[in-house]
This record gives C-alpha cells, structure tokens and sequence, in this order.
C-alpha cells in the first residue's frame, strides 16, 4: 500500500501535461506528476511512484549520504568487514 | 536497481548489525515500533531480524492501511459494489478483508462487478470508458494515498466524469500514533518513522513525540539498509541521551513535505470529527471525508449507506497487534483458524500486516532452537 | 519448548490437516494454482476421485500397461491442461504454443518423451477465424517443435459471453523410456536444488499484454518444450539421481518447492542471490509489489538433483539451449520439515509461503 | 443425362470440394457437431495438425505403442471431448457424469475397453462449491460404473461472465484387446445398420431443462456408458463383422450417418417407420420444429454389421439392458454414394442431410 | 400422435397414388400450385412426389415467410439490432437469412444481441425480465401468424411495457397468389391452398380465383394425406369441369376464419400501400404495418432506419423459384454456390424454402433412373 | 412458420386467463387461447397452436371426414388396399 518505487524519468508521456514516462530496471509506466509541480524535474531525474504518482523528486546526494552514514560507523564496520572477506560464504 | 540494490546489500547490512550490537547497552533491552506497515514487511521479506541482537526487538505499529479498515466499512463498499449498474474498484489487498457480510472476494464471486487497480487513475479511466455504469473507487491509505485520490477527484471534476466517486477511507498516522502513546500497556524505547507518509507531511508534525512523549523517532526509508541504519541511529539517540526527530531517508523525504499534496488533500478533503479504526475503536480527527464542495464525488452521499457498526470478531485480538501490544503469534487464531487463505482479521490480509508478514515470511526468524542447516546461528555469529 | 516454538508447531499441524473448502462459491483464488486450488483439488476433486495413480497429484499419472500375455509393459506418463490465458496472444507467444508446451512440459517432467497429444477447443461465439488459424499454426508448429502428433480433438462453441475468445484442453500421452523413479517426494536431505533459467517472464509477459497496467517493457513469455533439455539431464544423472522434476507454472518456482517440500517432508534452502531473474522481470514486479518467486514460467522447470552431482546436472543444463541460465538455486534440508526457506540476500533468513489467493491475470 | 441429373451431379462435386471456412467469425453453428463443425475442423484444425493418425476424424485415435525391442505392441485408443452442455444439472444426468460417459463412449466406439481418464475442468468464479461436489460426484459414480479411474487433471478459474459455471474436458486412454478394425470407412453395400435405441432423449432434455421454451415433458437424458452393450455386440459378431461403430452425438443419427455414407462412398438407406423414437421426443421434436434424427443422444449407438449377421446382433443388442430397444434402422446400398436416405412412413424417398447451421442449446 | 398420423398412414397415402393415377386423363398433364411453403416442406419432407405419377406437378408458390423478406429489412432488422441496448428477437429460421449487411448469425457473432424465440409471448417477456434494455420482435409471417403478434402487442400495451416494440414485417397472401396469377409466364391448373392462413382469413377471400381466373382451389392441410387428397380432388374438380374453392382441411378451418384474429389484425395493424416482396418485387397491399395507435411498439418509429433496397445478388433466382417459374435446380448456384449451410437466397434457409426443402430432402425423388437398391420404382409401380 | 400441431386442452393453466395447457404426445406446453374467445373449450378438445397461440379448434367430425373421404375413392382404393395386403414389405 505504501509501496514507493524509484524511477527515473525519461521523458514526457503522451496525452495528458501531467504525465512523465518512469523506468524501472528498462520497464517504463506513464505516472502523473501533478504533485511535484513547481519542482524542476529533468530527463535523468529520479521520482519516487506511488500508485501511479510521482510523490518525490529523489535526492542523489541525500542518497550517498546514508551510505556514507556506515563509513562512519567506525570501528565495528571495519572490523566486520575485515571479517566478512576473509570468510567465504557460499 | 538504482536506490533499491545498494540499500540491500548483505555487506553493509552486517556492517550495520555488528553497529547496532555495539551500541546495546548491555543487559538493557531496546523496543522500537515500525509504525509503517511497509516496514513490517520489509523487516520479515528480508529476514532483518536476524541482524538484530536479541537486545532489540521491532514492535508493529498501525501503519498498515488495510488493517485499520473496520468490518462496517467493508459491508458498506460491499453494499455500495451490489448496487445495480456499480463498478466497484480498489487495491488488490482489500479482496480478502473480511467484512461482517464477506469479502469482496466473496461478493465478487456472487457476482458483484469489483475491479482491481493499480491507481486511482485507473478507475478514473474506467469511470470514462464506462458512461453508462457507476464507478466508485475505494480510497484507503494513509496521507501517503490521499494526494493521489485527491488529485483523482479534481481530474474527475476539472473534466466533468459524473458517474465516478470515491469511497474515502482515508486515515491519518499522527492521531493514531498518539493513540498508542496514550495507551499504558506498552514500554516503547523509539519509533520508526513512516517514511512514505512523511514525503507528504514531512518531518515537524513527529515533534511532539520527541518534545511531549520524550521518545526519539527516526523517518525511515524502506530498504534493509534503511532500517537497519534507523535502528543504529535510534541507539545513538538513547546512547547520547538525545531524543529528536531525525530524517534518515532525507532522499525522498523533504523536511518540510509535499506542500502541493498537501494543498490536494485540503481542497478535495475534510477531516472527519472522529473515525473508527479496526480494533482501536474511535479516534478524533483520524480521517479524511470528502469536502461539501466535491459532495458530487463522494460514494457516501451518492450511495445509501448501512453504515452499520460491525464488532471484530470475538477471537480477533488485531487491536492489540496493531497497537504492538501482541506479538502476531500470541493471538489464540493466529497460523490456525486465522490463516492468509482464511483471515479472521485484517492484519492477515495485507503482505503490510504483521500477521500475515510474520506467517508468510518470518516465523522462523525468531526463538528457533533449530535452524536451516544450521544457518541461521552462523548468520548471527 | 518456547511458547513461540509451541505456536509454531500448532501452525505447523494446521497446515496438514484434511484440506476443507471454506468458501461457498469458486472464487479467482482456486484457479490461482496455490493453497486455494490445492485444497480445492484436494477437498472435491481427490476426495471424489480418488485413486492410487491420481493420489500423488504430481504434473502427470504413470500408467503402467500390460501388452498382453507377455508381460512386456509400456510405462507411458498421462496429464491434461487447460489453457484459458488471457490475452490469447501476448509477446513470446499464444494460447495455441502454450497449450501445446504446456502439456508437452508435463510429460517431460514425468521424465517421458511426449508423443500425442488431443485438444478439445471451446471457442467462443464471434472469435475471429483467423485468430483461431493463428493459434491452430502455432499449435502445430509447436507440435512439431515439440516432435508431438496432434492425433483426436474437440470443438466445442459456446455463446458470446461465456468464454473469453478460445480456451483449450491439451491431453499428452509420452513414453516413459528410461527408469525414471521422478517424484516430488523424492528430494532428500543433501539434494541440490535447481532451476532451468531466468524466472517469471511468462508472467510478467502476460500481464503487461493485458495493457491494464499501462507498463511497457521488453519481456517475452518464456514459453518452450523442456523435454529436450530434460532429456539431457537424466542422461548426464542417471539411476535415480535426479530424484524431482517441476515445472514452475502458476503459483511459480515458490508454489512448486512448497509442494516438493511438503511431499517429502524436507526442508528447502534457497539461496535469494542464486536465483536468476531478468532485470524486466524484477522491474515489473516492484512496480506491482510481485514476488517472481510467485509469477509463472512456462519453460522452465525446477530439478531436485542428487547433490554430490549437482555440477553435473548444472553443466548438462547449461549444455542445452534452453538451460544455458540454469542455476544451482538451494539445497534440501532436513528441518523444518515441509518448508521453504529463504537466505535472503541482504543475509537474513525467511520463510518462502505457497502462493496464497492473490488473483493474478489467467496466465496460462 | 438429363439436366436434372447434371445439376445433382455437380452438387454432388460440390460437397465434396476443400472445406472452405467462408465467415469471418465463429458462430454457434461451427459448434453444432453439422456440417459447419466439420467444415471448420477440416479447414482450420486438419489443415495445420494433419498427419495419419488424425486425418480419418474418427471418434478417437488408435495409437500403436511398441514396448521396447520385443515388438510386442500395445493399441490404444485415446479421445478427448470438451463439454459445455448448459444447464449444467439436467433430468437424468449432469456434465459431470455426461463428461465420464461421452469420453468412455468415444472409446468404446473405437473398440477400447476405456481404462483411464484425465479431467480438466474450466470453473466460473461464483460457481457455487456445492455444484462441483455434486459434479465430482457423479464423475465418480459414472467412472466406477464404467470401470475407468480419473488419474490426472487440472482446475482453472475464469472471471465471472468467462464461462458457463463449469466446462470439463475429458480425455480418455482405452486398450484395444480385440482385433477390430472399426472404422466409419468400412461400411460396403449389404451391410446392416442397427441403432441401440431409442434416439433423441439427451437432446430433448437438456432443451427444456433450460426452461427456454416452456414445455414439460417426462424425458430424461439417455446418458449412460455404451463399452458393456459394445463389448457384447464385437463378441458376437467377431471377425470384422461390426464394420462401423458411431455414437450419435452432436447431429444426431443423420450427421453420424452421413459422415459414414461420405467416408465409406456408399449409401445409406433408413426405413423411418423402424427408427425408434420415444413418444414424448417426438412430441417436443413436433412443438419446437425438429427433427428427432438430427437431436442428440448420449448413450446410443449406430452399428454398421454385416448384412447377413444383422439378426445376430440385433440379439447381441437386446441382451444388455442398454440395447433393449435396439432396432435395424437401414442397410447400405452401392448407389447414391455418400449419401443417405430416409424411405418415409407415407411410402416416399427422401435424403437425409447432414445437419445445417442451427444452433440448438448446448447439448454436450 | 392423434390427428397427425392418420394422415401419415402409407396404406392411405398409396390408395390415394392408384386414385390420382386414375384421375388423370392420358395425354394430359397437370400442374399444381401450393402456395404455403408448409406444404413444400411436407411434399419433400414425405417424399410425397414418389406418390404422383408423371402427369402431376407440383409447383412451389410464395407462401415461406422467410424467402420473401427482402434484403433491405434483413439489414433494417439488423441495424435495429445494433443499437445499444437492444435485444433483438425472432423466429430460429431468420438466424441464417442474408441481407446486404450479412445475416443475424454473423451479427450476432460480431457481439449483437439476438435471441430466438418460439412465441411472440416469448419476446414480450424477455420484454419485462428486461427492463433496463430494449426488445424488439422481428415479426414474419402470413396472416397465421400476424395475430399472434397482435395479441402480444394488445398484451404488451394493456400490461403497458414500454421496452417492447415490433419490428413488423407481416405479408398476405391474397395479393401475392393475385400477382402469380397476373404472371404471364406460368401455365397452372389449380391451387393447394393454404390450410393455416385459411384458418385465419377462412376460404372466401379465394372466391376471386375460380369466379376470375378459372382456376380451382383447394385449402388443404400439412399431412401427406391432406396433401395428396387435395390433389385429388383438384383432379376431380378439372375431370367433372367444375372450378371451385373447396376445403379440404375443414377439421381445422372454418370456412369464415377466425373472426376474433382478423379483429386482433385489424386493432393493431393496418394496410400498407405497397411492400417489397423478395424476388417479386412491390406489390400493392401486401402487408401489414402497426397502426398509429400502436406506435409507441412500432420499431420503425421507435428507431431510425437506414431502410435502404438492396438489390438481390445478381445470381439470386429466388423471384423465379418463388414464383413458380423456375424449380429450384434451375437456379444455376443451386447447390453449388447456394447451399443451407452458405445461402444466397432466402428459398435456401427456411425448411419451407423451396430451394432449402429441394435441396434438403428432394433431390433423389424426381427423374433419378437410379433408384436408391431400386427401392423407388418398387413404390412408384 | 406456419408450423402448426394439433394439441389436446388438458387444463388451464396458472397465471393469465388466457393460457391453458396442451399436451402432444404426453409434451405439455403453456398456449394461449386468446384467439379463440367466444369457443367453447373443454378439456378433452383439440386444438391447433402456432407460435404459442390456439388458432384454430379441430373438429373431429371433420377430421374423421377426411379419413372417410378416401372410402370414396371406389374402386381404385380397394384395388390398391388389396394389393398392399397382399404383398409384404419389410
Ligand atoms: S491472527 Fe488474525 S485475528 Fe489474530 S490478530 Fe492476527 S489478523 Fe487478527
Ligand atoms: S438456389 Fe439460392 S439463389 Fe437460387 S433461387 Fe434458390 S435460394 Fe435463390
Ligand atoms: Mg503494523
Ligand atoms: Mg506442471
Ligand atoms: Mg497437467
Ligand atoms: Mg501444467
Ligand atoms: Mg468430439
Ligand atoms: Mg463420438
Ligand atoms: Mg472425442
Ligand atoms: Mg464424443
Ligand atoms: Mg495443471
Ligand atoms: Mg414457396
């Protein structure tokens, strides 16, 4: 129900102004970007859809921001790590 | 996937259990509620539980909108998809939510014509492609789905569709939240913050949980990752004694919201003076209605309504899963009577209850003396 | 033994009991090919029909016959389907090659050469007859593909409206040649798990071809005949080494291993990373919040393979065609009995349900 | 050779030309077992599967199964029919014991002591389950009346408004122990035709079970397993004395013997006054416009036997409780190939033609 | 069964052959007209002709319903039938019939509803079960069955079902018979009358036929004895010189008619100017149209018709068949081109098609030198 | 069309005034006899009906008239008869 999926935009869709084609993994939908008036929103960017609307213009720098979270982790990521490659998993 | 594949990674998620474990205090235990539904589920369809030292223990919250749905409703949009000439449209997950007169599984079956749809749009365009029938769409979700409903109506009014309505079932996470906070039986160390409501309504209105309740909330995104990191910083909060609103999926989630959304929800919607929600009772200013000004839109003025007040069944205990007082498997049906092939109550239904997440993917993440081929006790060492 | 132990052990008994149709009337979930349409089967059709060789509910029946006085006996494997796939022509195929592989695939995993097959044809009143010499084509090229006779057939027609352009039954007969003991109570503990290729296009196909969801995307069925591949594989593991062969049609590879579980009272192990998907196919399953572990195939087939030669049976796959993307995807356990688990990828651990109500499209 | 004669002679070439499906859609009459039923599996189905076994469009295949290197052969005989008979309960029977009886019937005619069954059923969402126990049941009851085991089947569910409740298609698997050579091409000129009752009485009753025209008559369905009166009947006249075996389904009596006269190029000669009709058929046949030899029948068989055996098995007939009422309906005659004709009560001659569009309810 | 097969008795039916046999003069040859294609179907259907000797013909006439319906109401009919909402409904033997536009059987293949029925009653009460659609009865036929249709109009109007209407299409015969009289190309010696239009009109409307045009008649029934016992009489009435319309079918028709159908007729319909005729072309008077009254169930008012003429197809001899001109193997795509199962013209749908009844029943009775194991000339000694 | 069949009156029959049941050959159907008002009918009597209505009621003294018609066909019908007694065809 509160699925979000990440798209990106490739490009306006026919018909109505309020329509944007999103690709998921080379699947495109037609969603309505109504709620991200006002925003900027350029081929290349990345929408969050939800139920055939764009609800979010998705942040690629908040994005690195909490992968760089675990760098900061310290420590116990190192460590962990460390471990990880030593050991093999199947 | 982009901004899915990275966010669940096994490296990173280990990383981030070896975190968590180091920031318990030990012999202290932790309990955090995901008030989101979504996080329920992708707690148990990525088995992250097991990268939790038994220190922490995650509590469902009410955030699963087809849970919350009480059976009168259900028999009114039953009652509603009966009626001569009526297409009744809805999310898939509400087929098997038992009303106190069946499903629309069942209704279906006795030949009610009720569709499934992907969205609002959809039984928009079905409305359009069907002048001649009533098409009615029936609105759950949180404030995450309002805006989609809201911008469906005022299509449907900007281009005069006058056989289209919406059965608004819209309800609000704050109020319900509140709801639990004022509730004495539950010890809650923190929240999870529901991520996808919070791109529309944005970080501030979690304030007072911090400020009045004195408990930290972290928004959370909904990958493993993101959850996993939530927790960690959660612990942080409770380590540095802080206790604060924090953003950890500021990648979707402005602070401040989706004020066009919001602006949707307040043109086409009203609040309700109060709402029932599926075992929690009565909850002032929980819900949204329609708004006189869209009456033409809205099923409960086009349709006469039963309207009856349906009590959960006897042996139902959703109320108390719901508000995280019980685990799913402590309730007398649960994985017997009630099963997702045969749900007593509705956290059985949906994949975002935490019945049915924990029966179709977790019940052998936890307290399992054996594991698969020994795996799981490796995976936690 | 924990509470939560003992709440688990009573789910557990409750999933074995007598299966009982609850509902009153059929409903979308009993065609579904999970839980609903076992305990439906299981609840009217076996209780009414039951029988030694129907009981084991496995893809076909082994009739074993005597050729007179002699005692030379035939072993010929037996099954039926019906093809009510809607739209009846999607990307990669139509009802007509479906119905024909289908079939084709069921014999094949009783580890039989396919040699006949019937079609009785329900069509409905108004279908274009040239659709229907479009399905008829690609029926006998399928046939033909599939080195099987279409030898006796049935034409029924019903009025507009009480059916959905063409619906087709497929009847095989093949030839059991080899000592096959195949059987989805066969998988052991130690036993590797595999699967033909990437899974789940069939599906996908079918849905986006509805148009209802208004998604575009370059998935074609997956439909094709297995024999040929299967065939390699019990040459490359023979004497009873490959113990389980599936193909993972409705409810998918997660209903399939449910029921190989069940039947041999074992747990199966997968591992989430191991199991191919296509991009496409993980791309429209988060935009519909599907699981591909739930969507059909309709060429491909999940083996229970002994596991000291689990690499055999890869390279013997992989050798074919249409087995090049096979994977070894888990291992049988012990414990929990009658369960599929999951290794998920991001490293935890979790159960794997047979497909539960959920009324998807008619993909096959 | 007059004009006239001419004029019946290019008829006569004429309906023996390439099958042409002339509409652009299916109509109900494709599916009236007539002349539009053969016409289109002649064009569409013969024309894209054609090969040996198919071609002679009998009630079944007769596969010939070698058991290893020994050449000990196995026959078989292997038919399938779809049955979407509307109401689904009718006096007499149902589609479930219709659907084991049809199938069983069809082997039977191949000279097949049936043995196995597969059932694929085709359910409407809504159908109540109550229906299908009750159809599952008399599966199984016919099924154990006529000594055969369903072994193999599959279940679909289509959307409301997708089907009629409930359609199943049966295939069945018979050993030929006997050395027949049955064949619809195999009545000669002296040859007598037998009918193993009273004819009519399914048809009847399923069009006023559906209440559509608001009769009542005491009739019920003739729906029984024909392979015991057979049997009696091939043990009688041993031999290749039964040359032809047909049940008189979907046409009725005067399709299935047309389909004779053309495949065997003979004539077939009827004497109406010997023809068995029950009363109250003739009653509905003379209200609604019809004409009983054209009405289906679900347990009666037309025998082609040598002429000079025709007493033996009419006796043969008259000694099973099923061949009570059987009569020697006609003989065949050299001339005029492929057709047949009717020597009427009042003392004339006519034809007797294949039946022509008229969609009658669904009968089967 | 009673008043049926008496009148199928062979022994009956070969006395009645010896006394035709003796009745007719030597030299001399005579050719009867029956006019109802009833009796075209009974002759074929029976076999009737092995009962005559070569002198005696028989000569099919106008009187099937379905084979004078022209092409331009077939596609009328159809049109009507493809209007949203509608039911269409007639009489089975129409299923097939050609139009311009093509046939009810492909309309109805191509998603129009059309349903058959066994009673105008019938039509009415899809009518009422109905409400929400509306119905209209295709009505054919002669003045037999022009009363029915009025008594189901009556009804409908009395019980006031206002989704009913007819799309009326009702023929007489009188003009028709007057218009083959007026034929020049035709030599006949006497009429077999309609038994069922006579139990409807009675026998005097035939007077004109033997007061002014010399030719006997005699209103027969649909047995074969009937059949063959008006041929005899026929013959007695041209050996004894007399020229009367007789009847032979009293035990059904009384010599006035039935005066309360001919009222029914009369309330609801009313005289058209002219009507086409399939093959025949317009003649004057010759059916029956609703009368103002009724116009509310009036199809023609009811909806807008495209009511264009569509000439026959250029090979169609029906006209000629219908008129007894030419017999239906004449027709040069008789059999051929024009089957049942692929027909051209009208005559070779109906059972009671001359073509159709030639074709379905007829063509091993006359001028075979080989008889079916010589059985023919056996029954013809 | 103009297919008729005689029918015994075996009864009224429920519902309207104007539908009474027929019986052929031991086949009942619901006709309506509107047609003939002002008749005397009487269980027992024949009547002829067409397309669900009563057309017409059948006189049996004339029916037997028919029969006795072919009495007086004289000589060539006893000739005729005799022969057929005579011969026995199968
Ligand atoms: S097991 Fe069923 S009844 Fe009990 S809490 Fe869960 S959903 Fe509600
Ligand atoms: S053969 Fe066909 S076209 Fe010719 S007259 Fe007869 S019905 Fe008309
Ligand atoms: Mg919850
Ligand atoms: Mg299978
Ligand atoms: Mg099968
Ligand atoms: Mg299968
Ligand atoms: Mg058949
Ligand atoms: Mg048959
Ligand atoms: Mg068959
Ligand atoms: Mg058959
Ligand atoms: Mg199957
Ligand atoms: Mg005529």
């Amino acid at each position: 129900m509160c699925l979000g999926i990440p798209g990106e935009l490739v490009g306006p869709a026919g018909g109505h102004d309020d329509l944007a084609l999103v690709e998921v993994s080379g699947v495109r939908r037609r969603v309505n970007i109504g709620l991200l008036e006002g925003q900027e929103l350029n081929p290349g960017d990345w929408v969050l859809v939800h139920v055939g609307f764009a609800l979010s213009k998705i942040s690629e720098d908040e994005a690195q921001a909490v992968l760089a979270y675990l760098e900061g982790l310290g420590q116990p990521y190192e460590d962990e790590i460390d471990a990880l490659r030593a050991s093999d998993i199947t | 996937m982009r901004f899915v594949d990275e966010y669940r990674d096994a490296d990173r998620a280990r990383a981030l259990a070896a975190g968590i474990a180091a920031r318990c205090r030990p012999g202290r235990t932790y309990a955090f509620m995901e008030v989101c539904g979504g996080h329920t589920h992708t707690i148990y369809k990525h088995g992250l539980e097991d990268h939790l030292p038994p220190e922490v223990s995650l509590v469902h919250g009410p955030g699963c909108p087809v849970c919350v749905i009480p059976m009168g409703r259900v028999d009114d949009a039953t009652h509603i998809a009966g009626q001569p000439g009526v297409i009744m449209t809805s999310f898939g997950d509400l087929l098997r939510v038992p009303g106190g007169t069946g499903s629309f599984l069942g209704a279906k079956a006795a030949g009610a014509d009720i569709r499934m749809v992907y969205s609002p749009l959809d039984a928009l365009k079905i409305a359009k492609e069907n002048p001649d029938r009533r098409v009615v769409f029936m609105a759950i979700g949180f404030e995450t789905t309002a805006p989609s409903t809201a911008m469906t109506v005022l299509r449907a009014a900007a281009e005069g569709v006058p056989n289209f309505s919406v059965f608004c079932n819209h309800v609000m996470i704050i109020p319900a939240i509140k709801a639990i906070l004022d509730s004495p039986d539950l010890r809650l160390d923190g929240f999870i913050g529901p991520g996808h409501v919070s791109a529309v309504i944005g970080c501030e209105p979690y304030a007072f949980i911090a400020r009045d309740y004195r408990k930290p909330l972290v928004v959370a995104g909904f990958e493993p990752v993101d959850i996993l990191t939530s927790v960690h910083m959660l612990l942080g909060q409770l380590a540095e004694g802080r206790c604060e609103v924090e953003n950890q999926y500021a990648r979707v989630v402005p602070w401040q919201g989706n004020p066009v959304a919001l602006e949707a929800i307040g043109r086409v919607m009203r609040l309700r003076p109060h709402f029932e929600w599926r075992g929690l009772g009565f909850i002032a200013h929980s819900a949204l209605a329609m708004a006189e000004e869209y009456a033409a839109f809205d099923a409960e003025r086009v349709f006469d309504l039963p309207g009856i007040r349906v009590a959960d069944p006897r042996s139902c205990q959703c109320g108390e899963v719901l508000k995280g007082v019980l685990k799913p498997w402590e309730c007398k049906v649960f994985g017997t009577a009630c099963t997702p092939e045969t749900p007593i109550g509705t956290c059985m239904v949906s994949s975002e209850g935490a019945c049915a997440a924990y029966y179709n993917f977790g019940r052998f993440t936890r307290d399992r003396t054996r594991g698969p081929a020994g795996e799981r006790e490796v995976s936690r060492a | 033994m924990s509470t939560e132990q003992q709440v688990l052990d009573r789910i557990e008994r409750a999933r074995r009991r007598r299966p009982v149709v609850r509902e009153e009337r059929i409903t979308l979930a009993h065609g579904s090919g999970g839980r609903a349409t076992q305990t439906l089967v299981q609840a009217v059709f076996l209780d009414a029909f039951r029988n030694p060789l129907l009981e084991p509910l496995e893809d076909g029946a082994t009739l074993r016959l005597g050729a007179g006085e002699e005692g030379v006996r035939v072993n010929l494997a037996f099954t039926t389907d019906s093809y009510v796939v809607s739209p009846l022509f999607f990307p990669g195929g139509d009802i007509g090659d479906l119905a024909v592989n289908g079939t084709v695939n069921d014999l094949a995993m009783c580890g039989a050469r396919p040699r006949y097959l019937s079609a009785g044809f329900i069509l409905e009143e108004g279908l274009p007859v040239e659709d229907l010499r479009r399905i008829a084509a690609s029926m006998a090229a399928a046939a033909a593909a599939a080195e099987v006779e279409i030898v006796t057939g049935d034409t029924k027609v019903v009025q507009r409206g009480r059916a959905d352009g063409c619906y087709i039954t497929t009847t095989g007969v093949g030839i059991i040649e080899r000592p096959v003991t195949l059987s989805s109570a066969a998988a052991r503990p130690g036993d590797a798990v595999l699967v033909s290729g990437p899974i789940g296009a069939h599906g996908a196909a079918v849905m986006l071809a509805r148009g209802d969801f208004d998604i575009e995307a370059a998935i074609v069925s997956d439909t094709a005949p297995l024999h040929g591949v299967v065939a390699g594989l019990l040459d490359a593991l023979p004497g009873g080494r490959v113990r389980t062969l599936r193909d993972a049609t409705r409810g998918g590879v997660a209903t399939v291993l449910n029921e190989v579980a069940a039947a041999s009272n074992v747990a199966v192990v997968l591992e989430e990373a191991a199991i191919p998907v296509r991009p496409e196919v993980t791309g429209v399953c988060e935009l519909l919040g599907l699981d591909p572990l739930y969507v059909a195939c309709e060429g491909r087939f999940v083996a229970v393979v002994d596991g000291d030669h689990a690499t055999r049976a890869l390279d013997a796959l992989r050798a074919h065609p249409l087995g090049e993307q096979a994977a070894i995807i888990g291992t049988v356990a012990p414990e929990p009995a009658a369960m599929v688990l999951l290794r998920t990828a991001v490293g935890g651990t979790r159960v794997v349900e047979i497909l539960v109500g959920d009324p998807l499209p008619r993909i096959c």
